[in-house]
């Protein structure tokens, strides 16, 4: 992987060149040997300024007054202006470091600076703000301040891949009025050419390693992953975790922009079963990896959420069914489980199911439902089901509310709910009990969180098995071209049906973990939207932020709304208006999410990549529903 | 030759990575460390506080976090316990189970929180119980109203049994809040027929459901019943059920948000008799949003009422002119009473301990806190064995004059 | 049986209240196929609008002199937050899937909620709302409140208005035109960018007719409001038949006598004892809308229309 | 697991020529105004056939008809003697097959996946064979793709098997939907004009096609308004104009018939097939219908 040939883009790329759709050249003009040196000096002086005192008081979090190491906010520094140098020196072709840009380009560079700029700038401005001043910085600080200012121009001032120059006759409908304005146009062509390039990454292929080096790589890379992210979650100041975030999410985008993550890409294609492998080892080993309950606790809901947002995915992403009351299903399941736990409070004190049975009693309940509600809708338009499933979400609710015996039969105990679910026993394994493995101890959230990543798994495997297979590719078909796919023999209803049925069951099946987890069902958790998850719009946003139609987005999407409100407290007043932003601009300017499926981003970027060949237009045809109802 | 450097270089950065997040830990060590030699040889006991911070409930959730901060201030400046500087470290539950779990667990986890206080929910508390009942920790409710929770959930038929340990709460439950109101209404007001509303919430249902049960008892009549769901501003179908029924009074078990349309609505239609209520809808909001329509309305309260005691008084003033946000009337005194019930059994821990803190302080503290007695800013606090409070005094509150007015102070001995 | 006509009054107040917000919704669907899910929000923007509006009113000043402005004040708020939405968030993906805009919409719901919940001065917990004096009316057996006249008069008013205008404005046959197909209309020059702008417009418009309605029937708004108000509204467009401006208002009456219905009688069917009454109402109000879809899926006043999709 | 093994007709079926396709008296109205009246057309095995009309003639509409998406409000459509149930998936399963005029395939599919996705209805694995992928699942599947495969070759579209579809040039779109619709093994094709917008090579090529799909057996119904393709092409041609069957029989007779010429001058589009197409979806369709209802008065 390392100093393979590259066939373009070597020493010789001179300041300015065109080639393909992209352009190259540098923001500052400076001469390519000025560039560099300022870009070093720049990382050389950031990681320098790291061992400074930046304050000089205690009361800034994390202790940045320290000189001769770093600490708190100043690891991020620090850590982004190494990557940053290191990666700059391999792009600069520095042998031994030149597999760090694969691409060999220095957008990866730039990207990294701006992280390091972000969170050093972020630092500073946060102790002059929250601590009154600029007066409280020291020395340091304005090292760190000027130091990482220095490499990110450095960074401008390289040979970057950007947007080819729009057509000077190009419209841009998003500026409605203004578009007459010439200047605004300019300004806004402008910024839109600044845009960096870096879609077609031309990497050496790394499956031309030797085997296990591939897979050594494979499992340092995923090491390296859980050790950021513990990292991450140990952060003790919202502070702190924003610096992190900032190193963390621009950092990766560089790495990915040199084109690093195109190769680990490769690898893990090409050793799936091995990579796959070490993933799940890794997501058991979390739990070893610190022993903190309130973690495990944490890793134990995100899984929850991410499983029951990925069950969704196969709705909304896959058969393209809009469903707004999920967590309905969600609910039912939880309700099953709670009834058959044997707990005092349900109807039936006295049943207590095994876990394999309580879960296919809650899976088989949310099926019920779900063909219940989905067998009169999915006859009809598709909007319809948005609709009826989300009366279907509220009057859930309200139903178990009722169902106390004083307004209804007695079933569910109202709004007291289901309390004192006792905790799930396993082949003898009690789940609620502490047990020692190794020098290891597994507390109760951390026996519930390695449940639940059974329960993960089987939900990861029925996605993919069911979306490679007659009926996924009917599914995908249905949200390409209803039409079409009946046409193709498809029948559109039944299909959708078993979707969406099998959506429900998946909740169901996540319910039943749920219900133990909590100790308790009670009917108030199952809403549209709440600042808490799981409710639906939160598991519609960890669907659409994480990318429809993937695996892993919704798992990340869920674990990244769920985890950020945790860490940053101060935020949790404007959580849902950040929320509600959040799916507009996603939906604006990154509808595929975070982690594009690679038909999801041609779908959505219909107009930046025109097709090939004139489609002539022309509808002939109504669709089945006409017909068919 | 190339493939070795890559091997070092990932893992020279692996190291690197590994290294500097070891450093972190020790940068925050330090300073811990610094804390407590500023601090001379004080010990540092944290109070947790859950309840809901954000959100629609977050009035009531912050009376009950600066109810436990004054407590904590007061015990500070005070030196109720020498030696222990006091701490509050609240958390927001967005009045939800789940979120109120987590919150347990953390609050749990971290070594120098001793006890918490909250929920303000009763739905919350039950799955933050099992959490505190493994760590043995106490968990003082100042709000919870749900017998079930202390008495187990044949309490209804009599058998009580205590499903946990180390709950606890300075509320009174709903069934002792029901009685009285029933009482009242039929003894004094007397009050013939009523119909009775809830909002199919755990405290509103509860309370509406012991109310009509003593009411009937009392040889009243339920002229009719009907639920309403939270959230909902229409009535309109309901007054009409009212009116029709011929009640000579309207008890409505539930919160003043639904509460105040529902009077209005009911005045507005013609309906002149009293709405009566629980402290969910002892608040000022209520009489500001239903204006006139609220005159004559009830509501019964935990408690004598404060102005007849000093120590409440001190205690809202101190409120006020900290500026802290928040709703204080509800629950803030539980609250404070909740804290104080800690710290004296921080203090009867450690003097057994002499004069520290055992290491086993927590599990200790449950038995401190169960032997709690002393009058507290809301009446006396002590409790009984199943973690219920003992302080059974109720006042009836009437709206006069476009302000709640005490109109009986009472003990319930149902 | 005697409430009967109190109870029919209850729910055609409710009932008309649903109708004018739905008339947004019906009227927006029919052009571009888009649920507009933040039309609820919308509806309530403009109760606080005229709120707003209100409150900085001198106290002296009479409610039948302010209400004036506070209809144009809530107009205001919510027309501009209608057209905004329309003009920055929804055109911009008129060519994206289905989903894109509808997901934009659940965003822009939560966030007008969250705005107001966070930056209406004191607006976490309900507002007060200024009332109209007067009443109750009694009219034979029914009582009938100031403000409920107000909001039977505004939908009927609203109702002939539109009803007038979609039938002989030039503008309003285009809009005829382009809800029944929007690409023919453009092909016969009908701008339909300014046809949708203005479908929103008149549904912000309703919207905050309803919310100053709302506000003056209850004397409460609330942040939250507009997702029930919302969620019925749709409901009765679907009813209705949506995309038919007349079977959105039939859809809101349907629904809302139901509710009222629903609350008042069901206990006393036989066997229903425990499914009556107001906790219940929303259920009923569910059942009947899976009712009609599945006995008549185009809505009371629908037509048989193809899907676009 | 059973599985049903891609069976080819055979020659045998083909040389029978028996009646396929049967269309008796089928009339289409949409609300007041008609746009099929009374039309009658059969297919034979092994035959192609054409149908042809100016624009607005209602071909599509009883395209339409035959395929289950409209319910004729008159008439039947019997399929080897069955009549076919107005479902368009039934109508596949029965065995005729289609393309669209504006191309419908599943954009953002593989090629090879928008061919498997045709395969619907030859395959049985439903949702609990996916997940638990027993050997019979493994079977079917493997069978689908080769059939798929040999599909792709037989078009000349093998080495694009993994392209996105939307990332195929115009031409290899169309010829990708030919080869969708014949993966579920159609006894009958109908190809909504199939060479519009193509250039003469590409149509030629297609017309091959054509062929070669016939000679596997398989009967053609294709509506096309390309005249020298249609005369090329077809054993018989029906002419719908107004829709009304204006006259039927083999190229010859057709072209000679003094109606057909009137109908088609009287068209000024005509000789323009790839001009009409520039109308948006909808509008194909009610511009048709309302040019019918004005001709109706």
């Amino acid at each position: 992987m390392t100093d393979l040939p590259i066939a373009a883009a070597e020493e010789a790329v001179a300041a300015t060149a065109t080639h393909g759709n992209r352009r190259t050249a540098p923001f500052i003009p400076l001469p390519l040997t000025a560039a560099r040196a300022t870009t070093l000096a720049g990382a050389v002086i950031t990681i320098a300024s790291t061992f400074m005192s930046w304050t000089y008081t205690t009361d800034f979090p994390g202790d940045l007054t320290v000189s001769g190491y770093p600490g708190g906010l100043q690891i991020m520094t620090l850590i982004g202006a190494i990557l940053t140098g290191v990666v700059a020196l391999g792009t600069f072709g520095l042998t031994g470091l030149r597999w760090l840009t694969p691409s060999r380009t220095n957008n990866g560079v730039l990207l990294l600076a701006l992280a390091t700029l972000g969170t050093t700038w972020y630092t500073v401005i946060d102790i002059a703000a929250k601590l009154g001043g600029l007066a409280n910085l020291d020395p340091g600080g304005f090292v760190a301040f000027i130091g990482a200012l220095v490499l990110f121009a450095g960074a401008l001032a390289l040979p970057l891949d950007r947007h080819p120059e729009e057509p000077a006759d190009a419209e841009y409908y998003e500026l409605g009025r203004a578009e007459g304005i010439s200047a605004v146009v300019r300004g806004y062509a402008w910024l839109r050419e600044a845009r960096l390039h870096h879609s077609e990454l031309r990497v050496p292929d790394a499956r031309k390693l030797n085997r296990w080096l591939q897979r050594l790589v494979i499992v340092v890379v995923y090491a390296l992953g859980l050790k950021i992210l513990t990292f991450g979650l140990a952060t003790d100041y919202s502070d702190i975790f924003i610096g992190y975030l900032i190193v963390l999410a621009v950092g990766v985008w560089g790495l990915s922009a040199g084109g690093l993550l195109k190769q680990f890409q490769q690898l893990t294609q090409h050793n799936k079963k091995f990579s796959s492998t070490v993933g799940v080892l890794t997501a058991i080993a979390y739990p070893f990896a610190q022993n903190n309950e309130l973690w495990a606790n944490l890793g134990a809901s995100v899984l929850i959420v991410g499983t029951v947002a990925l069950g969704l995915n196969i709705v909304v992403g896959l058969t393209g069914l809009l469903d707004l009351g999920y967590v309905a299903f969600l609910g039912v399941g939880a309700y099953t489980a709670a009834l058959v736990s044997g707990s005092p409070f349900s109807i039936w004190s006295g049943t207590q199911f095994p876990f394999w049975a309580a879960a296919l009693a809650g899976m088989g309940a949310a099926c019920v439902f779900g063909v219940l509600i989905g067998a009169p809708t999915l006859r009809l338009r598709g909007d319809y089901l948005a609709i009826v499933t989300l009366g279907f979400g509220e009057i859930f609710r309200i139903i178990v509310r009722n169902l106390d015996g004083v307004s209804g039969p007695k079933v569910t105990n109202g709004p007291n709910g289901i309390a004192q679910i006792p905790d799930l026993s396993i082949f003898g394994y009690n789940l609620g009990d502490t047990h020692s493995v190794g020098s290891f101890t597994l507390g109760r959230f951390a026996n519930y969180y390695l449940l639940m990543l059974v329960i993960t798994i089987i939900v990861v495997l029925v996605f993919t098995r069911a979306a490679d297979s007659r009926i996924g590719r009917s599914w995908i078909a249905i949200r390409e071209d209803e039409t079409a796919a009946t046409a193709m023999g498809i029948n559109g209803f039944r299909v959708k049906l078993v979707a969406f049925a099998l959506g429900a069951s998946l909740a169901g099946l996540a319910g039943t973990v749920f219900a133990h987890v909590t100790n308790s069902v009670v009917p108030d958790p199952y809403v549209f939207s709440g600042s808490v998850p799981p409710n639906s719009a939160f598991l519609l946003a960890a669907v659409v932020l994480g990318g429809m139609g993937t695996v892993s987005g919704p798992i990340l999407g869920a674990a990244l709304l769920y985890v950020i409100p945790q860490k940053l407290s101060f935020l949790s007043q404007y959580e849902l208006f950040a929320f509600g932003i959040a799916l507009i601009l996603i939906m604006r300017f990154r509808p595929e999410g975070i982690i594009p499926n690679r038909r999801r981003q041609l779908e959505f970027h219909e107009d930046e990549t025109p097709a090939p060949g004139n489609r002539p237009m022309g509808d002939d045809t109504v669709p089945a529903t006409t017909a068919g109802a | 030759m190339r493939h070795r450097s890559l091997l070092i270089l990932t893992s020279v950065l692996a190291t690197g990575a590994l290294t500097l997040t070891a450093c972190g830990s020790r940068s925050d060590d330090s300073k811990k460390g610094g804390d407590n030699s500023s601090g001379g040889s004080k010990t540092t006991v944290v109070i947790g506080v859950d309840a809901p911070l954000t959100g629609a409930n977050s009035a009531t959730g912050l009376g009950i976090q600066y109810g436990v901060q004054i407590a904590v201030d007061d015990a500070n400046a005070k030196n109720l316990v020498p030696g222990v500087t006091f701490k509050v470290k609240a958390l927001d539950d967005k009045a939800q189970p789940a979120t109120g779990q987590t919150n347990a667990t953390a609050l749990v986890q971290e070594s120098d929180v001793i006890a918490a206080v909250g929920p303000l929910n009763s739905g919350v508390a039950q799955s933050m119980q099992q959490v505190f009942e493994s760590a043995k920790m106490v968990e003082i409710s100042p709000s919870n109203t749900n017998p079930a929770l202390t008495q187990g959930k044949d309490w209804a038929t009599g058998t009580k049994t205590r499903p946990f340990t180390t709950y606890f709460r300075t509320a009174t439950t709903d069934a002792n809040q029901g009685n009285f109101a029933a009482d009242y209404a039929v003894n004094t007001l007397k009050k013939k027929s009523a119909f009775v509303v809830d909002d199919k919430q755990t405290y509103g249902a509860g309370l509406a459901g012991i109310f009509q049960g003593k009411f009937k008892s009392l040889g009243g009549k339920i002229a009719g019943t009907d639920h309403v769901n939270t959230g909902d501003t229409d009535f309109s179908a309901l007054v009409t059920k009212i009116k029709n029924s011929h009640a000579d009074m309207v008890y409505y078990g539930g919160q003043y948000d639904e509460s105040e349309l529902v009077t209005k609505q009911l005045k507005a239609a013609g309906v002149h008799i009293p709405l009566m209520g629980g402290d969910g809808m002892y608040s000022d909001t209520y009489i500001k949003t239903a204006g006139q329509a609220a005159e004559g309305d009830l509501a019964t309260s935990v408690g004598v009422p404060v102005e007849t005691l000093p120590a409440a008084k001190t205690f809202i003033d101190t409120y006020k002119s900290k500026g802290y946000p928040g709703d204080y009337g509800t629950y803030g005194g539980y609250s404070y009473d909740a804290a104080t019930a800690i710290i004296k059994a921080v203090k009867t821990v450690m003097d057994a301990n002499g004069g520290k803190l055992p290491s086993d302080a927590r599990a200790k503290l449950v038995d401190a806190v169960q032997k709690t007695d002393f009058d507290g800013i809301a009446g006396h606090v002590s409790f009984d064995q199943y973690g219920d409070t003992t302080n059974k005094q109720l006042t009836v509150y009437q709206v006069k004059g476009g302000k709640w007015t005490a109109v009986k102070t009472g003990v319930y001995n149902g | 049986m005697h409430t009967l006509p109190q109870q029919l009054a209850n729910g055609l107040f409710l009932g008309s209240m649903y109708g004018l917000i739905a008339i947004g919704y019906t009227m927006v669907y029919g052009i571009v196929q888009l649920i507009n899910f933040a039309h609820g929000e919308i509806f309530m923007t403009g109760a606080f609008g005229a709120l707003a509006v209100y409150t900085n009113l001198p106290s002296s000043m009479s409610i039948w002199a302010a209400l004036p402005l506070m209809l144009v004040g809530g107009a205001i708020v919510s027309v501009l937050i209608a057209v905004g939405a329309e003009r920055f968030a929804y055109r911009p993906l008129r060519n994206a899937p289905r989903l894109a805009p509808l997901i934009t919409a659940i965003g822009l719901s939560l966030a007008l909620q969250q705005a107001v919940f966070n930056w209406y001065p004191h607006a976490t917990a309900g507002k007060h709302f200024p009332q109209l004096p007067g009443g109750p009316f009694h009219i034979g057996s029914v009582d009938v409140q100031s403000g409920d006249l107000f909001l039977l008069g505004a939908a009927i008013v609203c109702m002939i208005a539109l009803g007038v205008f979609v039938r002989s404005s030039r503008t309003g046959r285009a809009m005829q035109a382009t809800a029944q197909d929007p690409d023919t209309a453009k092909l016969m020059g009908v701008d339909t960018n300014r046809i949708i702008i203005i479908a929103f417009a008149i549904g912000g418009l309703f919207a905050a007719v309803a919310g100053v309605a709302y506000g003056l029937k209850y004397g409460q708004v609330k942040y939250d409001i507009g997702f029930q108000a919302g969620l019925k509204a749709f409901t009765a467009a679907v009813l209705g038949g949506i995309g038919n401006i007349y079977g959105a208002m039939l859809g809101g009456l349907v629904l809302g006598i139901a509710e009222a219905c629903a609350t008042a009688y069901i206990a006393n069917v036989p066997g229903m004892e425990q499914f009556g009454g107001g906790a219940w109402a929303q259920v009923w109000a569910f059942v009947l809308l899976i009712v009609v879809l599945l006995v008549r899926p185009q809505g009371l006043l629908g037509e048989r229309v193809a899907d676009r999709a | 697991m059973t599985t049903t093994i891609p069976q080819q007709p055979t020659p045998a079926d083909a040389a029978a020529g028996g009646t396929l396709l049967q269309a008796r008296g089928v009339i289409m109205r949409f609300g007041g105004l008609t746009a099929v009246r009374n039309v009658d057309l059969t297919v034979n095995s092994g035959e192609i056939v054409g149908l042809i009309g100016p624009n607005g003639a209602g071909k599509t509409t009883f395209f339409n008809c035959l395929t289950g998406l409209y319910v004729p409000t008159e008439g039947t459509v019997s399929y080897r003697g069955t009549v076919l149930p107005p479902k368009p998936h039934l109508v596949t399963k029965a065995g005729i097959a289609r393309t669209f005029q504006n191309i419908r395939l599943f954009a953002n599919m593989t090629v090879l996946e928008n061919v498997l996705v045709g395969r619907h209805t030859r395959t049985r694995e439903g949702l609990f064979s996916a997940i638990v992928r027993g050997p019979g699942f493994h079977k079917a599947e493997r069978a689908s793709r080769e059939r798929a495969m040999e599909l792709l070759a037989f078009t000349g579209l093998a080495d694009k098997a993994e392209h996105l579809a939307r990332n195929l040039p115009y031409g290899e779109q169309r010829k990708l939907e030919i080869a969708r619709a014949l993966a579920s093994e159609p006894g009958l094709l109908l190809l909504d004009e199939p060479t519009a917008g193509m250039n003469p090579q590409e149509t030629r090529a297609t017309e091959e096609l054509v062929f070669a799909i016939r000679d596997q057996g398989i009967a053609v119904l294709v509506i096309e308004h390309d005249m020298r393709f249609i005369f090329n092409l077809c054993d018989r041609v029906a002419v719908l104009v107004q829709g009304e069957k204006l006259v039927e029989g083999t190229s010859e007779v057709v072209q000679n018939d003094e109606r057909v010429i009137a109908a088609y001058l009287g068209e000024p589009f005509e000789g323009a097939p790839a001009d009409e197409d520039g109308t948006p979806a909808a509008t194909a369709d009610d511009a048709s219908t309302t040019s019918e209802q004005e001709n109706d008065r």
